[in-house]
């Protein structure tokens, strides 16, 4: 029998999922034991584990990581290469892993992990207030420009009814949002040079402050802006679709909850980032790695993926899962909430990750300028010059 | 304050009354606010009016539930062996050693004096990562030696006692010793039985301490095993995405509970302590 | 006390002391000792977690805090949050300490009511003050509203954030300074009072000026003491209520080593903020014992 | 002397919480006089002296001083001064500090008072001046000088008494108080300071009243003495009187070092009888009475109670021959100069008596029996 | 009795840091003896006593113990047992268990002695029943058998000090040594309290070495009395040849309550002069000398040293004129019954004389003046 330890981040969202992925995978393979490892809060606090762990007896055999940071177990050398067991695998298609969706756990040339969860930006709305504003629930704003102006007459009804959540906070994945959907990138094609400080970041960090000035978002704490909206005291609140679950939860029948697409600045070309994680294979024993890679393909494939969508609101990131009717076919159709982010699948990229050492430090010093702006202390512009700088100075050189 | 305090009703002791009891509301309100929300149900703990109690008490919902999602029964018993453990160890450790400073003369007496004054500003903070390096080459991580070791040896437990040792009389010491009794006999028999007060407040301060530590354990475990309250508390925060808060303060109460009970049975022991210890200057 | 050699009563007596000693100094050689001297080691060197090898550096890390903005940031919060918490709480305590020293009912109850904070899971307190420190349902700010004062977006704005942790940290010291000054306050001979009655202190405030304080000096002090090395360790609400933020408003030194050292996993350059640290603790402690020569009266 | 100062205490009785302390003392200081009140330990002197401080309040009683009643008046507002038995210095105050405490206190005013406001408080140099000179004139009178940039940490036990006593008397009270001052001093100290303190107390004229435990304190210094126990005065009088008439037994047992002896004897038609022994004539009624004689008039004598000696304590000046009567019931102390008692060792048999009129007889309710006893020795 | 107990101390020095304490310290403490060791304050008694307990170890010099050298024996080893002035009593535990301590160390293994494996230990219930019995018979002697089951919060200080004192006789040790065991005590106490101590040791025989300040208390107790002034033992002789025959200054300074007189005088061809006054003669050579006269020896006589009363002292047995010479410069006392002092007031002219072996002189190194002194008067 082969004992494996998982470990994975955000038990918020996964905890009752991975139960039941577990117990489902224990039942079918008898001969593998499942035990999890304390759950850390966030992708962050995910990765510091590993690293700190990384060569030590306490290190666990699997872990799920964020897609952003794989680039930094793999430059640090401490996953498995999952490359020579696809390859022994063979036919990975007819399992449901196409080759885009591979592609979202690789960097470089080197398979780091199976893509388990995977989401994108959606719109929340409070439908309840948007019929106090005079609004119509039934057709939610296309545009930020329509965002900002529904914001604004939110707003305006008082009574402590704040108009937007955007979560800003935390890490730079709404901030990619924002400039994906205005076809902009991080960084240059060769990696060198900082692009985020464009005309795309900089009409993304307009458009940042335009929601506080013109739309009346308030400065929210991650938390704070979660209860809040849950409260039913909040009119909008942009964030990951992997985030319904709970949110849904929350809310309860205090309010009519809707979802739609988020806007993107440039209709035309713009994108929208991956979030989620990747189940990765850390350890190095030989027989723990044949079992840990059934695992990693029974919870990436598409059991764990119905398990996944309706237990968290995560896109389906396998091809099988998402059409076939033994997995998710009737759920969409049952549960229009959770479409938003299905229809927007078309339109993910790789949440990019950015090379180096201080890649934790990049992604703060975005989340600073943003805060900037946010709380008005520097304008759009000179809070871009700013991040552009700080992250000058930690890529690589 | 210079007359015993009187019984007699005057606008003085009115106005003093009304001071103490409008900080005390204060300081009490967030457990006031624990105690509504630990009974309140989901809808109405986000709802934007401020009601002290709840319309429809769920207490036994959010007790229910609280103790469905996480172990608390594992996290207490956890916490108390930890605390214990490193309660016990300080205290073997820390009395003779200040005795030894206090009352026996020797060559390395100044030197001891200084390490304490120095261990009294080193905070566990400052030496987690070289002490996280070694114990994760010895593989050590995810034990309950990992979460006592560090701490085995209090600074100021020793600074507490040498404080509380020095006021004992040298005579009493001397009188052990015509009595026929060596160091260690004199230590069990005599400086322990009448350390009480210190080993009390010295106890408290070492079991609030690290009954709410949070820093070590989250550095040194990931094996849910061995998690401490305020690891198990932190994880059921982020398990419930901070959104439970009912089921959240039901944990909550149930992990503060132990700590104000002893601090409540200990309290007078605790102050009487204090004032013997020397501590207040 | 210097010990001739040949004396075998101190010669026995030393050998005694040293083995009771023993345990406590080689735990604390294990414990503080090497790791501290492995801190000022690592902060020589570019040590990263995660990679295995690391090379010397000198005082490259040092160089770098010194023109670490987010640093010099958390130095700068660090003194405020110290300058506001420490004065309040030891202010507050021995005013609360006076007036339940006066109070002949309810001492039990008010001490464990200041205490209780003290006594508290400061992560479980945290999320309760999470919840106070709301801004659109918060109670703090819909009691403000009942007076019509909107209140602030207490910990999600820069302004605001070090403050509201003051706050926090206030409530949560205040018990431990409040317990010592009732020590210290037991301890002041009741006859002074009646000494300073028949001299003519009429109000309590003399007698307060005449006695009280100035007996309370070395109690003071070691609050002080206490308390200043305790604001400036300030990390459990940071961690769990603000992380740091917004825009690094609320960076404290300890936050800042936290993060440098296992989230950016940068060791070494941790190392060297921890060792600035430590520079300033010692050096607030010598500032400490030079006030205490000057200003305070041991009996 | 502006200071009469004419105390008057009347009926005054005081409980705590079960016990009664005081239960209506009756006592009178008159101007310029110097009483001491002696008292064995706990029977509530203290309590007494802080009730008139206005430390304490009374539970009922009168208490006016030069015709003012106190009743009401804070301690503060009552012009009595009182030393400690603990001293009560400032201890972070110099010598000098502590003496102008309370002239600061009574001539600047609140704002005067505070550390930098103060400073600018007109009038106020002057004020302080003439403090220090008061100060100083009473160091001088009291030979501290010396010592007035000295905080109390650094003073000898007697120099800190000195210290207290200036700062009571640097302000001229009305009354003195004084609890025990001299207890925390050793023995050649002791006799040295109360010297002093009556030389003050006549150069001052202040009325005072002064608590203590110790008997021979009380007779050598005070005007008169005030013998209490068990919460009432028994006895007040000039020291020979209390000495040689005590009115009440507890009195002649509190009184007299070593201890005055106490013979159980019974009257029976007029002859008194000790044991066996017939000891005398007395014009009592019959029933048990108590003889007191004093060690120092017990002599060795043909015709006396008959005892043995169980120890010879040489003390110096004077040996005390400690004896028991042949029953072994009572035991009798009997002070002599060494001269008189070289012929008397542990064991011998000897007889006991005493010149008639230094015989004392007491009633079994405690009071004095005033006829004379005859002794027949 | 086993344990004989003959202590010889030879040349014990100590010094602290920068103070000679003890400057060669020579006394034998013979078997049986009763031993008072006086000296003022600070003057190194405790630390005398602490050497000998091997508390603190002597510089140079021996010490031996019914021949055995003490030196490197700890003290837990040397038979001998200490009062302390504290009394040290254990305060966590009864009296009964208090003195049950020193046996159960003594005859309980290490092992025994262990909490609860201890109780396994074979025979350890028949010590102990031996112990409580003897533990019990100590406390009928010294009376506080109904005390055993207190703790020393619980009791008064006279009982306290009967139970430090059990503790320290239970074991029977070669060697008693106490330190000021009844200063705590009040006045009454400490003098019934002495007739105990000399009681118990009269009955024990244990040679005992006691340490107190208060000359009446070593004169009344002992054998004989050391007196110990800056670090080094003046004189060691019985009490009446230590009052009468004082071979030093300092001696005959330290004993004797009233001081003893000391007038500075002068000796030309044998006349010594006092002031103008020609006060008698004696055959030393010229130069400065002291005259000691004990107070109760000056007496008003026709043809004696003028001088004025100051003060009339009422002590209840005796009076205290203290007066000075005409020229100021010198204090006397002459203590008296009252009858004889009832003349005198304070402002009186008076003449005051001693008999004339009642004198003794001092030369100015501090050393008795062997030769008789003639008085004029
Ligand atoms: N505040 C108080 N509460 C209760 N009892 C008190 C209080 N103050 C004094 N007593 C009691 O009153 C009695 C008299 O006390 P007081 O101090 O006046 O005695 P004293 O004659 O001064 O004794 P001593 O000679 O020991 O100083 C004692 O039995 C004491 O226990
Ligand atoms: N450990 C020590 N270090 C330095 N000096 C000491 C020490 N112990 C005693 N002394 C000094 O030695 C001298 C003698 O002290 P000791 O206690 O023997 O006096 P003592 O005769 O017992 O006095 P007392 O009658 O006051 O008890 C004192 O001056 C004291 O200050
Ligand atoms: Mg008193
Ligand atoms: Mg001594």
């Amino acid at each position: 029998d082969t004992t494996l330890t998982v470990h994975y981040p955000m038990p918020g969202f996964f905890k009752d999922v991975m139960d039941n992925i577990s117990a489902k995978f224990m039942e079918e393979n008898p001969d593998i034991h499942i035990e999890f490892a304390t759950p850390s809060a966030n992708y962050e606090e995910g990765i510091q584990l590993i690293m700190r762990q990384a060569g030590t007896a306490a290190m666990p055999d699997i872990t799920f990581i964020g897609l952003n940071r794989l680039r930094m177990l793999s430059e640090r050398d401490i996953t498995v290469d999952l490359g020579p067991l696809i390859e022994a695998e063979g036919d990975m298609e007819s399992l449901g892993f196409t080759d885009t969706i591979l592609n979202l756990a690789r960097v470089g040339d080197k398979q780091v992990g199976l893509a388990f969860a995977t989401s994108n930006p959606i719109m929340y709305y409070n439908a309840d207030l948007f019929r106090a504003a005079g609004l119509d629930p039934d057709q939610p704003p296309a545009t930020w420009d329509d965002v900002i102006a529904a914001a604004a007459r939110i707003d305006a009804l008082g009574d402590g009814v704040e108009s937007i959540d955007f979560r800003w906070q935390g890490a730079d994945w709404m901030f990619s949002a924002l400039l994906f959907g205005a076809g902009g990138t991080m960084l240059s094609e060769d990696e060198t040079q900082v692009a985020f400080d464009g005309p795309a970041g900089l009409a993304s960090f307009d458009l940042l402050a335009r929601m506080v000035n013109e739309g009346g978002m308030p400065a929210f704490t991650e938390q704070a802006g979660a209860q809040a909206f849950a409260a039913g005291k909040v009119g909008f609140s942009f964030q990951s679709t992997g985030a319904l679950r709970s949110t849904i939860n929350a809310v309860g029948d205090r309010f009519d909850l809707r979802t739609a697409a988020i806007p993107r600045l440039d209709a035309e070309n713009g994108r929208l980032p991956t979030g989620g994680n990747a189940v990765v294979i850390l350890t190095q024993d030989a027989e723990k790695q044949a079992a840990a890679w059934r695992f990693a393909k029974f919870a990436a494939g598409p059991y764990g993926a119905s398990v996944v969508v309706p237990g968290t609101g995560y896109v389906p990131n396998n091809a099988l899962a998402a059409t076939s009717p033994d997995y998710l076919g009737a759920f969409y159709p049952e549960n229009p909430l959770f479409q938003a982010g299905l229809n927007q699948m078309s339109l993910m990229v790789p949440w990019y990750a950015f090379p180096g050492d201080n890649s934790v430090r990049v992604t703060n010093a975005i989340v600073d300028a943003s805060a900037q702006v946010v709380e008005g202390t520097a304008t759009p512009a000179e809070a871009l010059q700013e991040a552009a700088d700080t992250v000058r100075r930690l890529l690589p050189h | 304050m210079s007359r015993r305090p009187t019984r007699r009703f005057s606008v003085a002791r009115a106005f003093r009354l009304a001071i103490l009891i409008f900080f005390a509301a204060l300081f009490l309100a967030p457990y006031a606010f624990m105690l509504s929300t630990a009974g309140k149900p989901q809808s109405e703990i986000f709802s934007a009016t401020l009601n002290l109690f709840p319309q429809t008490v769920s207490y036994a919902e959010n007790f229910a539930r609280a103790l469905s999602r996480i172990d608390i029964g594992r996290l207490l018993v956890n916490g108390v062996i930890v605390c214990a453990a490193i309660f016990v160890v300080q205290v073997l450790v820390a009395i003779p050693c200040a005795y030894a400073m206090a009352k026996l003369r020797f060559g390395a007496a100044r030197v001891m004096m200084v390490m304490v004054l120095l261990g009294l500003l080193v905070p566990i903070h400052a030496t987690a990562l070289p002490i996280y390096v070694g114990f994760a080459n010895v593989g050590l991580l995810n034990s309950y030696t990992a979460l006592v070791a560090p701490f085995t040896i209090s600074v100021f437990g020793i600074f507490l006692f040498l404080q509380f040792f020095r006021a004992l009389p040298d005579d009493l010491i001397h009188a052990a010793r015509m009595d026929g009794m060596g160091d260690l006999g004199i230590i069990a028999r005599v400086v322990v039985p009448n350390a009480w007060p210190a080993v009390t407040a010295f106890a408290i301060f070492s079991v609030v301490a690290h009954w709410n530590d949070l820093y070590w354990p989250l550095i040194v475990t990931s094996d849910q095993a061995y998690a401490t309250p305020p690891l198990g508390l932190l994880y059921f925060r982020a398990a419930e995405s901070g959104d439970d808060y009912g089921a959240l303060m039901a944990a909550t109460l149930m992990i503060t509970l132990p700590l104000v009970a002893l601090f409540l049975l200990a309290q007078r022991k605790f102050v009487e302590g204090i004032t013997m210890t020397g501590l207040k200057g | 006390m210097r010990s001739p050699p040949h004396d075998p009563l101190l010669r026995r007596e030393s050998r005694a002391a040293q083995l009771l000693v023993s345990p406590a100094a080689l735990l604390f050689t294990v414990f503080i000792l090497i790791p501290l001297l492995a801190v000022i080691a690592f902060s020589l060197t570019d040590y990263q977690l995660g990679y295995r090898g690391l090379r010397f550096v000198g005082l490259e890390n040092y160089a770098e805090l010194w023109s670490d903005r987010t640093f010099r940031r958390s130095l700068q919060n660090t003194a405020l949050y110290t300058a506001i918490v420490a004065p309040l709480s030891i202010g507050l305590a021995l005013v609360l300490a006076l007036l339940i020293e006066a109070e002949p009912i309810g001492r039990s109850f008010f001490r464990t009511a200041f205490f209780l904070p003290v006594a508290s899971l400061i992560v479980a307190m945290a999320t309760v003050w999470q919840y106070l420190f709301h801004p659109t349902i918060g109670p703090i700010n819909a009691a403000l509203a009942m007076f019509g004062i909107a209140g602030p977006s207490w910990l999600a704005k820069s302004g605001s954030v070090l403050w509201s942790l003051s706050i926090i940290g206030v409530w949560q010291s205040v018990g431990f300074n409040l317990v010592i000054f009732l020590a210290g306050l037991t301890a002041i001979p009741r006859d002074l009072y009646a000494a300073a009655e028949v001299d003519g202190a009429k109000s309590a405030l003399d007698r307060f000026r005449l006695v009280t304080w100035p007996m309370l000096g070395p109690t003071t002090l070691f609050v002080t003491t206490i308390s200043v090395i305790n604001a400036v360790k300030v990390f459990e609400t940071v961690k769990t209520l603000t992380e740091g933020g917004p825009n690094k408003a609320s960076e404290v030194l300890l936050f800042t080593i936290y993060q440098e050292g296992f989230v950016y996993l940068r060791v070494g350059y941790a190392s060297a903020m921890t060792v600035v640290f430590l520079v300033i603790l010692v050096g607030l402690m010598v500032l400490q014992y030079r006030t205490q020569d000057k200003g305070v009266h041991y009996k | 002397m502006a200071n009469t100062g004419h105390l008057v205490i009347a009926g005054l009785r005081k409980g705590f919480a079960d016990t009664q302390v005081l239960g209506g003392i009756d006592l009178q200081v008159d101007a310029g006089e110097f009483i001491a009140l002696v008292g064995p330990s706990g029977c509530g002197k203290s309590t007494l002296l802080r009730i008139i401080a206005g430390l304490e309040s009374a539970d009922s009683g009168t208490l006016t001083l030069d015709g003012q009643d106190l009743t009401g008046l804070g301690t503060a507002d009552r012009n009595i001064a009182m030393v400690f038995q603990s001293y009560a210095l400032y201890p972070h105050l110099t010598a000098g500090q502590n003496m102008a405490v309370p002239l600061m206190m009574r001539r600047l005013s609140a704002l005067a008072r505070l550390p930098f406001v103060g400073a600018m408080v007109r009038g106020r140099a002057a004020v302080l001046s003439a403090i220090r000179a008061e100060v100083n004139q009473m160091a001088e009178t009291l030979k501290i000088a010396h010592l007035l940039a000295r905080k109390p940490g650094q003073m000898s036990g007697g120099q800190r008494q000195r210290v207290a006593l200036g700062r009571a008397m640097v302000r001229r009270p009305a009354l003195f108080l004084m609890d025990e001052p001299l207890s925390n001093l050793d023995a050649n100290l002791r006799v040295h300071a109360r010297g002093e303190i009556v030389e003050m107390h006549r150069r001052s004229g202040v009325p005072t009243l002064y608590v203590t435990h110790d008997q021979a304190e009380a007779l050598s210094m005070a005007d008169r003495v005030a013998v209490m126990i068990g919460g009432a005065v028994l006895q007040i009088a000039p020291p020979r009187e209390i000495y040689d008439n005590p009115t009440h037994i507890e009195v002649a047992r509190f009184i007299g070092q070593p201890q005055i002896n106490l013979i159980p004897a019974s009257v029976t038609g007029g002859t008194i009888q000790v044991g066996a022994h017939i000891f005398g004539r007395v014009s009592a009624p019959d029933g048990p009475i108590s003889l007191g004689i004093r060690p120092e008039h017990l002599r060795p004598a043909q015709n006396g109670l008959p005892a043995i000696v169980a120890r010879v304590e040489f003390l110096g000046a004077e040996v005390v021959l400690h004896c028991r009567t042949l029953s072994g019931a009572v035991a009798l102390q009997a002070q002599m100069p060494p001269a008189d008692a070289a012929n008397w060792a542990a064991g011998d048999a000897i007889t006991l008596a005493a010149p008639a009129h230094h015989i004392l007889a007491f009633a079994a309710n405690g009071h004095r029996v005033t006829a004379p006893v005859h002794h027949h020795a």
